[in-house]
């Protein structure tokens, strides 16, 4: 029941904090004129009319980049109890923390070497 | 606190994210729409987040917003956003898609009749109300005789999975 | 039963003068919900009137100075400004997450105020997990730029959103890395026992380097100067909210600067200390600890403001690469040395005896060997980049001998 | 505890079969992707619930979900990787589509 009482603040606050900023949103909304007309709905385009799909094909590196991010980012599923734990624990626990910390490494090293960080 | 009978803000909580969860499930599966259908995962996802809440495991909960909605969530975009012509699907099921939904309907029902039943109406509590906490978990996570090899496992299926997702990925070769 | 303090005790008032408890509970718990949320979104209002005096200053212009005093008004006409503002939503676009994306952008710096402990008595929620809880809600920013952008239906938008995104995921890993030290240090990740575990030393004296890294990485994930490909006017018409007008474009920007600032916060909680001031003083007044608070997440966010005013932009592909061959690379490479570094502090009995931890004396031996590491790690940092440096403009300079002038670009 | 152990279970069994018929009935591949993640999800959710109402002493169950947390991500990060290898080659993400190892 503890544990519940502290995160109802979380979650009033997970239905708060969106409602604050939609606040000025829905007055301006109230307030503000419309008077829409095609061309200022158009899409931006530097005065020009927008050619084709919005579509357009995207490099390949930002799919790598996002890769790499989850990867690191799992590991710290792992990481932060340890990290959490590393107090209390004998020197083993560094051990294993670097072997850890070192495998993941190796897959960073790798796609430095096959050049997946430079930006083409 | 307890606003009435039975309904306490645990079960409000619960419906809350039942609602969540499932209704996103529904939305990933029926949607023409994958962006959309995007979004509707991460719903669902966090729908979890809320359960694991419940079950008085925040670390996973934190976790699952971390992972799935900071980072899977965001390489479905990517991955959606890479590959054209996803946001107005024509058709979307399988000619088979009837035979798919009576294996579901088939597969919910053998959990029900499986695991379900076994327990259902038991509306005791949780054997204690002493949980463990994420420092036992890390503990436990590099303890020898725990959970230290699958931790030195996971390392390296991650690395696994990210050499061989950049092998198959990249333009050139 | 006293009831002098609002947040902690309202419930047993409300009970006391015949409330229903739960009513009670929930409507104390729901004040100060409103009271921590609105906090930060004052500040911010202030913020954007001092940052852009700043930056005048900086400039050598005179900044804002019609509206009231030294233009103190300002921010407050400009919102009376945009609310009379009409919102154009483009043709094409999903207006329902059109909509959604600017109230998540600030629903994403918001509710990292939640877990920050303001006083020694007074904190939004003391979680368990609060450090990683931080990097999680952050995520809900990308997550916002992502939704902004493909539903404005914009090619410049997407484009740039591509940009933001692959920056603010790249910048999360160093973050969460530098992140991990004072939780290493602290042994918990409620931001509480992080605070106190500073009693007796900073954490910013025995981890400068996590400090650094941590701040760089926290302004990256602003998308402030220089990492500022975020609204790179001159390249990408304003990036992912090009689309946006009025009100909606304004909560993108409230949500950057609220985020400055709360970065300014985390680096006074996460490393200099938070509401502790000198000599316990905070314990006997508690509201001076959130003056203690605010006045060292100040000097952080002027800190980043300097550092956002005084440096150039850099450019998308040395901005991936200071990243993943820089920062990431040290970042993972300090916490080890951090760790060991630790064990070694404890295994020879320099850390403080149980029941000291809070004594200044008792802290300084492991300090000192905290520092030293990380003074020897930097220099040889240091040695490393200067080395690459040469090399590099040995190449360089190679190339270009053989290149006439113009030929190539 | 208000909420009994059957519920949880039994919003876990209805992902579980929602996310199978995703991955049955779906044409596009990415689609079929989503559809595994929310039955993982679902294999979690059940992991944590039987770990609260039953073990909450023990550890296994928590170590269980990262790990399967960890197994989610794989699959995902390796599955796009080769969504978007065959969309290059065959500009198409139609499971049906995708049968170049067809004599």
């Amino acid at each position: 029941m503890e544990i519940l009482n502290q995160w109802a603040f979380i979650g009033i606050f997970f239905v708060l904090a969106p409602i604050l900023p939609a606040v000025p949103i829905i007055l301006a909304g109230v307030i503000s004129p419309k008077k829409p007309n095609a061309i200022k709905q158009s899409t931006y385009e530097c005065g020009v009319e927008t050619v084709g799909d919005t579509w357009v094909q995207f490099k390949m590196q930002y799919y790598l980049y996002g890769l790499i991010f989850l990867i690191f980012d799992v590991e710290m599923v792992f990481l932060f109890p340890w990290a959490l734990a590393y107090k209390q624990l004998d020197f083993a626990a560094f051990l294993a923390g670097l072997l850890f910390i070192f495998l993941l490494s190796d897959a960073l090293v790798y796609a430095w070497r096959k050049k997946v960080l430079e930006w083409v | 606190m307890n606003f009435g009978e039975g309904l306490t803000p645990e079960a409000i909580a619960f419906g809350l994210f039942t609602l969540l969860t499932l209704g996103g499930a529904f939305g990933v599966v029926t949607t023409r729409n994958l962006v959309r259908g995007a979004i509707w995962l991460i719903v669902s996802l966090f729908g979890i987040a809320g359960f694991f809440v419940l079950l008085s495991a925040p670390f996973l909960a934190s976790v699952q917003v971390l992972v799935y909605i900071g980072a899977i969530g965001i390489l479905f975009s990517f991955a959606v956003m890479l590959t054209r012509g996803m946001t107005n699907l024509k058709e979307r099921f399988n000619s088979q898609w009837w035979l798919a939904a009576l294996a579901a309907v088939i597969a919910f029902m053998l959990l029900m009749v499986g695991v379900i039943i076994p327990v259902f109406g038991n509306t005791g509590a949780p054997v204690s109300d002493q949980v463990q906490t994420t420092v036992d978990l890390g503990v436990a996570l590099v303890s020898g005789n725990q959970y230290v090899l699958p931790f030195e496992v996971a390392s390296l299926l991650l690395t696994a999975a990210m050499i061989g997702a950049i092998v198959i990925a990249r333009e050139d070769d | 039963m006293q009831c002098d303090n609002i947040i902690n005790t309202l419930a047993p008032c409300l009970v006391q003068s015949g409330w229903n408890g739960d009513l009670a509970n929930f409507i104390s718990i729901f004040l100060g919900v409103v009271l921590v949320a609105t906090f930060p979104l004052l500040v911010t209002i202030g913020l954007i009137w001092f940052e852009r005096k700043f930056a005048a200053r900086i400039q050598d212009r005179m900044g804002p100075n019609r509206v009231g005093p030294f233009g103190l008004l300002q921010p407050f006409a400009d919102v009376i400004k945009l609310l009379g503002k009409e919102n154009i939503t483009p043709a094409g676009a999903d207006k329902v997450i059109y909509n959604i994306a600017p109230p998540l952008m600030v629903m994403s710096v918001l509710l990292i105020w939640a877990v920050i402990p303001l006083t020694p008595i007074h904190v939004g929620m003391d979680l368990e997990i609060g450090a990683l809880y931080f990097v999680s809600v952050a995520s809900f920013g990308t997550l916002a730029v992502i939704f902004a952008s493909w539903s404005s239906n914009n090619k410049y938008a997407l484009l740039g959103a591509f940009r933001v995104v692959a920056q603010l995921i790249s910048y999360e890993i160093p973050l969460a890395f530098a992140l991990l030290v004072p939780v290493l240090l602290a042994g918990s990740m409620s931001l509480v026992d992080i605070t106190n575990a500073q009693a007796g030393m900073w954490f910013v004296f025995m981890a400068p380097l996590s400090a650094l890294l941590f701040f760089v990485s926290s302004q990256a994930e602003t998308g402030r100067g220089p990492f500022d490909l975020l609204e790179a006017e001159s390249e990408l018409v304003a990036g992912f909210n090009i689309e946006y007008s009025g009100m909606k474009f304004a909560l993108f920007f409230a949500g950057e600067f609220m985020h400055v600032f709360t970065n300014g916060v985390l680096m006074a909680v996460l490393f200099t200390g938070g509401y502790i001031g000198i000599g316990g003083i905070e314990n006997s007044i508690p509201l001076l600890g959130l003056v203690f608070l605010l006045l060292k997440a100040f000097v952080w966010y002027l800190l980043a403001l300097l550092v956002r005013n005084a440096l150039p932009r850099v450019r998308i592909d040395q901005l991936m690469n200071f990243n993943w061959k820089f920062l990431v690379p040290v970042s993972i490479v300090n916490l080890v040395m951090m760790a060991f570094l630790f064990k070694v502090v404890q295994e020879l009995g320099l850390a403080p005896a149980p029941g000291l931890e809070n004594d200044f004396v008792a802290n300084i031996p492991q300090t000192l060997v905290l520092f030293a590491g990380n003074v020897v790690l930097g220099l040889l940092i240091l040695s490393v980049v200067r080395q690459n440096f040469r090399r590099e403009r040995l190449e360089e300079s190679a190339k270009s001998a053989i290149v006439p002038v113009g030929a190539g670009d | 505890m208000g909420v009994p152990l059957w519920m949880y279970l039994t919003v876990a069994a209805a992902l579980f079969s929602i996310g199978m018929y995703g991955v049955l009935a779906r044409r596009n591949a990415v689609a079929v992707l989503m559809g595994i993640e929310l039955m993982l999800n679902a294999v979690n959710l059940n992991l944590i619930a039987f770990w609260r109402y039953q073990t909450p002493f023990n550890m296994s169950g928590q170590a269980f979900a990262a790990f399967v947390l960890v197994v989610a991500a794989a699959e995902v990060a390796v599955g796009l990787a080769i969504i978007i290898a065959v969309y290059r080659n065959r500009q198409s993400v139609e499971v049906e589509d995708v049968d170049m190892l067809k004599g």
